[in-house]
């Protein structure tokens, strides 16, 4: 019979609470985005399915062992912790937590003995994240492969189109300010290492989200990486009105001359150039421009054949995989289910319009001051979001002119923006953090 | 309290996209160098055209979908058109 | 002189012992069943080799740092790690680490600084236990590399089949009584725990019963995973006969109605109805079946497959490797050379033959109750040992009537019986655990 | 201590195989309750038949073992046989 | 403006010293080797970049987080971990470091926490070499891809070639005594563990090389596996004058009977008995030659293909990426530019010379003793260096007579040669090894 | 201290050099002898030819370059000589 008792009480049924159960709802929507959609499943659906996961009730996967002991644990357990750490057993998980990471060395040693004789374990989830982001290793992984998929053939082509992925990378900067505003009139409460984080998202590059939150704003990364990735798979409906309401439809019909052969030498040349800049003037990028151009080099050398399709295959793809299931595990629905997640999506699809007005704005700009013709369209691509972002641009270009195929040519501002969203995570890494 | 972290956001924006135009527009500068350097003192005998056949820059947001065919399709409307013309 | 006597002395023929060479001896057998035999080489041949890896006398590649200085340490180095742990040195290796595990952790940390001064690390295969199967991390990949490779058509055509995997479940809980059994008379000593890791042979899965024995029976854990591959792999001897005992030639017969079509979503709604019910009621079996039917989604759902092929080859083959090194890091002589070993043995069989007794006697029992014909030769597929079990029912069943193909029939109880025995181990873990 | 334990034993036995036949007899419920939505309401125009030409599942144990010959050779066979009568 | 020396400070212009500058030309220098004249580069280029990355003046990506602390934090916290380890904070980072290394363990713990919370963190490839080479595992998983790739056929048809693997070590036990003289007249100041590591550079095996010395001189590691790379592609120069040298026109023109057919099974059994008699005779060796046997027996036993393909292809690519990355952090500016160096890559290329040297003139004393005429060329084989080394001897051979194919001839002493260094590699870890 | 060092390579040069001569004869005396049992008493059916069609063990260095163009070379080479002959 107690049996029974403890069988009823172990099951989810029992224990689900409400946030649990919506987050569950969420996680199956982002399941049916990544499906049925094509919403960027190879990392939506990972997501979707680590958050249903860290919902589990009772099974605590997307917690470390001592927050298992502290919600599971009997009173003499949690009386035992408190007293290790010097506060009332009452005083709720969180400050238990909070006392626990303020507490000395020799106390926390203490605390974990207890909790793994207690018989508690991390969960599944909380080791995938301790293991693949709060090192820091999968985003630099994920962009090393990225690095080896990248083609800088048409931006080595037209090098001028950096200056779009510059202006788009507006879009991050000014969500900062939105963040920050929200928080001056007290709607929201972040700090300056969040709006940073937050409008990183901006950046509409994945992995550099990712790095970016887990150093400045672990508690927001859930919420930041889901946005990050939803709205770059949203570019095609995001985009296109942006746009067509900033430019005429005769500088949409602008024709581009055609780009120039690039070598294969400058190609191979220029990651190593890029890194000695990284490394002269901006060391705080290093990490992810250096292993962008550890890929890149990889590529591009053809020499190391076999360890560059190793990157682009299985190891990003097993790379992909934990990422996903770790971000998964920031959905636990007392970390998500907050206001400041509806306030990260609010600011992050205006990050999204106004880097793509920036770069708009600038190609515009550049055509002022340069005989060569720039078709405006081609500036939204400096966002990033490989290759959606270029191919919207073609498809906007092609509705005012059929004749007019953008595609390589705002490939150029595409990768720009891969840069560009780096450079400020570096800078924001740099001035922000600690 | 509140002027305090929109003081600390502008400064942000100030700095931070002051270092990202500074930073690109210095890698145009050695890149254009760079690539002047190459091919005047290190031309290649065999080219590739990165306008028509390359292949585009695949999946970087980890998003990996074919463009071949887009880019064949492309490719031969181009043709077609600088025929027709 | 003295440099001769250390290399001498330092020699595996100086320093072997006698159960050590029978390791080797059995390491080597594992080894022949697995090439010669076919028994499930990707696994038995890495177990076997960690089994002769791990008995190189002197080697003490299965030992933990700590271990191995016991081990090995001269008189000085002994009494200073015993005087931090407040024993005698003279109390023996299996009392020191027990004194170990018990002391206070700055105690144990005195302890690791002093061996680690000493020049002694933690052996290679020890090392690849605590990353691949300490953490629980091994079984559960695996586990979604098999979710990966499953289809569940056959199940979703005719889910009354799922009784029949259910059944079969019997096994593993006849053994538990069967181990509690030996201890009640002394011929054995097990705990409830040891009892119910073992009973888990009866569910005729690697991955699962590797699982459980971490977490329950640690110290079981390679006998267990002994018996369970090798049982797995004598399925075509030992089923046979008791499904010809309990059926009649007419009931072999039977021929069944073809399966209807099933459709492609069909086959993506179920892994996530499957994990709803598993959060719903059973959270202690989130883990592994929750990877599992990740695992099966990345399959199904089509937009993934980069990652689903990545899961299924070189993601599940490197996990395999590093399991079943692992696994045989726990054949080390003074742990694996115990009368608990036969009685685990003897026991993991009986476990297989009620299995696939439960499995037939349940098909026969649906038979009465249903007018729908069932072929009882499919029930003893429920115990799972994919796919080898369905390949059985399908032969013994050509034999009665060789116009009668039932694999794909079989098939459905064969992957019942993985979730079957998942469930299972789940409930004991949520019982037994901690 | 002696009958302690068996007492243990049969209480997991009963409990455990109750969670298992109970949980799988729910999942058998939901299954067809699913498959019978799915069909009526959310119908896909091209099915595929599982008995003969689906692939088994493969190697759950993790010993992959080619069942595509044996399928292929299954299949024919049940043709031939339905041929003939 | 505060922001703005924030920045400028935190550039890498403003932090470099001349010796970063120096360390990432020569990173340069490596990569141009690999790239253009396709020096080992699977190795060198990884090396080369992760060298470059290492000396990101500012970035710290080769140092712990202790180092980070130490190097850029301010004057209150060094004097906050000084004061933990009790000598003064002016004491410089090197005697900082020291003092750690010999706290008490709680004292660590205190630094560590101190530290942490000031925002520091372990760089990227400080992170790489911790969990790839500092435990060990890296090397021995190479080692297992070397293994699958290898086919031991020539040597077990033509097994007296062994002896010419064994001989052309000698060349690694020269070089150690070349260490210690260079240290006893004062030029060097070597350990006689330092000595060992140099030496195995001589047995122009990378992995071998990596894991000696990661075990006996981690501080030399960057040298010595720049070294033993950097000669492994120089093999075809170093060589041939030697092998010139050595021999008369009439020995080089030898032709040598055809090897006989070798049985399937004799190379299964093969790596089983190479296993045993380490596990017999020198256990120091057997995590390498453990491995390297159980690479081989996956590859030749013809059960486990999937796992076979596994290891030589994602597996050995993967490690050989963090490989690289992870030596590269040993680059490091204040580490590699130091005398010892330059001493390193001299006893280098001695090692080889005496090594080639050993190993022909080992053939011309076999061909005294034996009527089955051997030709000499194939000596200079037995350094390994697979599979550059044999086609060396198989030149060298044609030059001398056009019908002399001594390819597969060579391919023999070739794997000896592996062989072998490994097996002195397990001398010299359990004689010197602490 | 000075001579200490050289003594300490000298016994490393003689104990080294000593176990890996030692080591690599008992293995050429065990692998002769297992050899000649396999050949005698478990022979195989089919043998394959090592000198010729055999690919050469591939790159244990991890510099994994394709010899069978090499080998393919050779072979032809040594077919026709022996030809010629
Ligand atoms: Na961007
Ligand atoms: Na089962
Ligand atoms: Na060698």
């Amino acid at each position: 019979m107690e049996n029974l008792m403890t069988l009823w009480g172990s099951s989810g049924l029992a224990q689900m609470e409400v946030g649990q159960g919506i987050m569950i709802l969420i996680g199956l929507l982002l399941l049916f985005l990544a499906i049925r959609k094509g919403f960027e499943p190879l990392l939506l659906l990972p997501i979707g399915f680590g958050g249903i996961l860290a919902n589990i009730p009772g099974a605590g996967l997307a917690y470390s062992a001592l927050e298992n002991a502290l919600h599971q644990g009997d009173a003499v357990l949690l009386a035992e912790i408190a007293s290790y750490l010097g506060v009332s057993a009452g005083s709720g998980i969180e400050s238990l937590m909070k006392a626990f990471y303020s507490a000395a060395p020799t106390a926390q040693l203490a605390v974990e003995s207890v909790v793994s004789a207690a018989g508690y374990s991390d969960g599944m989830l909380h080791s995938f994240y301790t293991v693949a982001i709060a090192s820091g290793v999968a985003p630099l992984v994920i962009f090393m492969g990225v690095g080896a998929m990248t083609d800088f053939g048409p931006l080595l082509a037209n090098p001028k189109t950096l200056f779009l992925g510059a202006a788009a990378q507006f879009g991050i900067f000014a969500t900062v300010i939105g963040a920050v505003g929200l928080t001056a009139i007290g709607w929201m409460d972040f700090s300056i290492a969040d709006a940073a984080a937050i409008g990183i998202i901006g950046g509409a590059d994945g992995p550099t989200a990712i790095y970016v939150s887990s150093v400045l704003a672990p508690d927001l990364l859930g919420a930041i990486a889901v946005a990050a990735y939803s709205y770059m798979a949203l570019v095609p409906l995001i985009q296109p009105p942006i746009m067509r309401a900033l430019t005429t439809k005769r500088e949409r019909a602008i024709e581009m001359t055609q780009l120039r052969a690039v070598s294969k030498r400058e190609k191979v040349v220029f990651p190593l150039l890029l890194l000695i800049l990284v490394a002269l003037l901006l060391p705080a990028a290093a990490p992810l421009l250096g292993m962008f151009c550890f890929g890149n080099l990889m590529k591009e050398c053809g020499v190391v054949e076999r360890l560059s399709d190793t990157v682009q295959n299985s190891l990003i793809n097993i790379t992909t995989i934990f990422l996903g299931l770790s971000v998964g595990s920031k959905l636990v629905a007392d970390k998500f289910l907050d206001s400041s997640t509806l306030g990260i999506l609010g600011l992050g699809i205006v990050a999204f319009a106004i880097g793509t007005a920036s770069g708009v704005l600038m190609a515009k700009l550049m055509n002022l001051l340069s005989r060569v013709p720039l078709n405006p369209l081609i500036g939204s691509a400096g966002v990033s979001a490989v290759p959606m972002a270029a191919r919207v641009s073609n498809k906007v270009g092609l509705e005012a002119n059929p004749h007019n195929f953008l595609l390589m040519h705002a490939m150029g501002p595409n990768v720009a923006g891969v840069i560009g969203s780096a450079v400020a995570a570096g800078v924001m890494i740099s001035l922000v953090g600690s | 309290m509140q002027f305090e972290i929109i003081y600390q956001g502008l400064e942000l924006l100030v700095y931070g996209m002051g270092t990202v135009v500074l930073f690109l527009a210095l890698l145009i500068l050695t890149t254009m160098l760079m690539s002047r350097v190459i091919q005047r003192y290190f031309p290649e005998p065999q080219v590739e055209i990165v306008a028509a056949p390359a292949a585009p820059a695949q999946a970087p947001s980890a998003a990996v979908i074919d463009d071949e065919q887009l880019v064949a399709v492309i490719t031969a409307a181009i043709h077609q058109h600088r025929k027709g013309q």
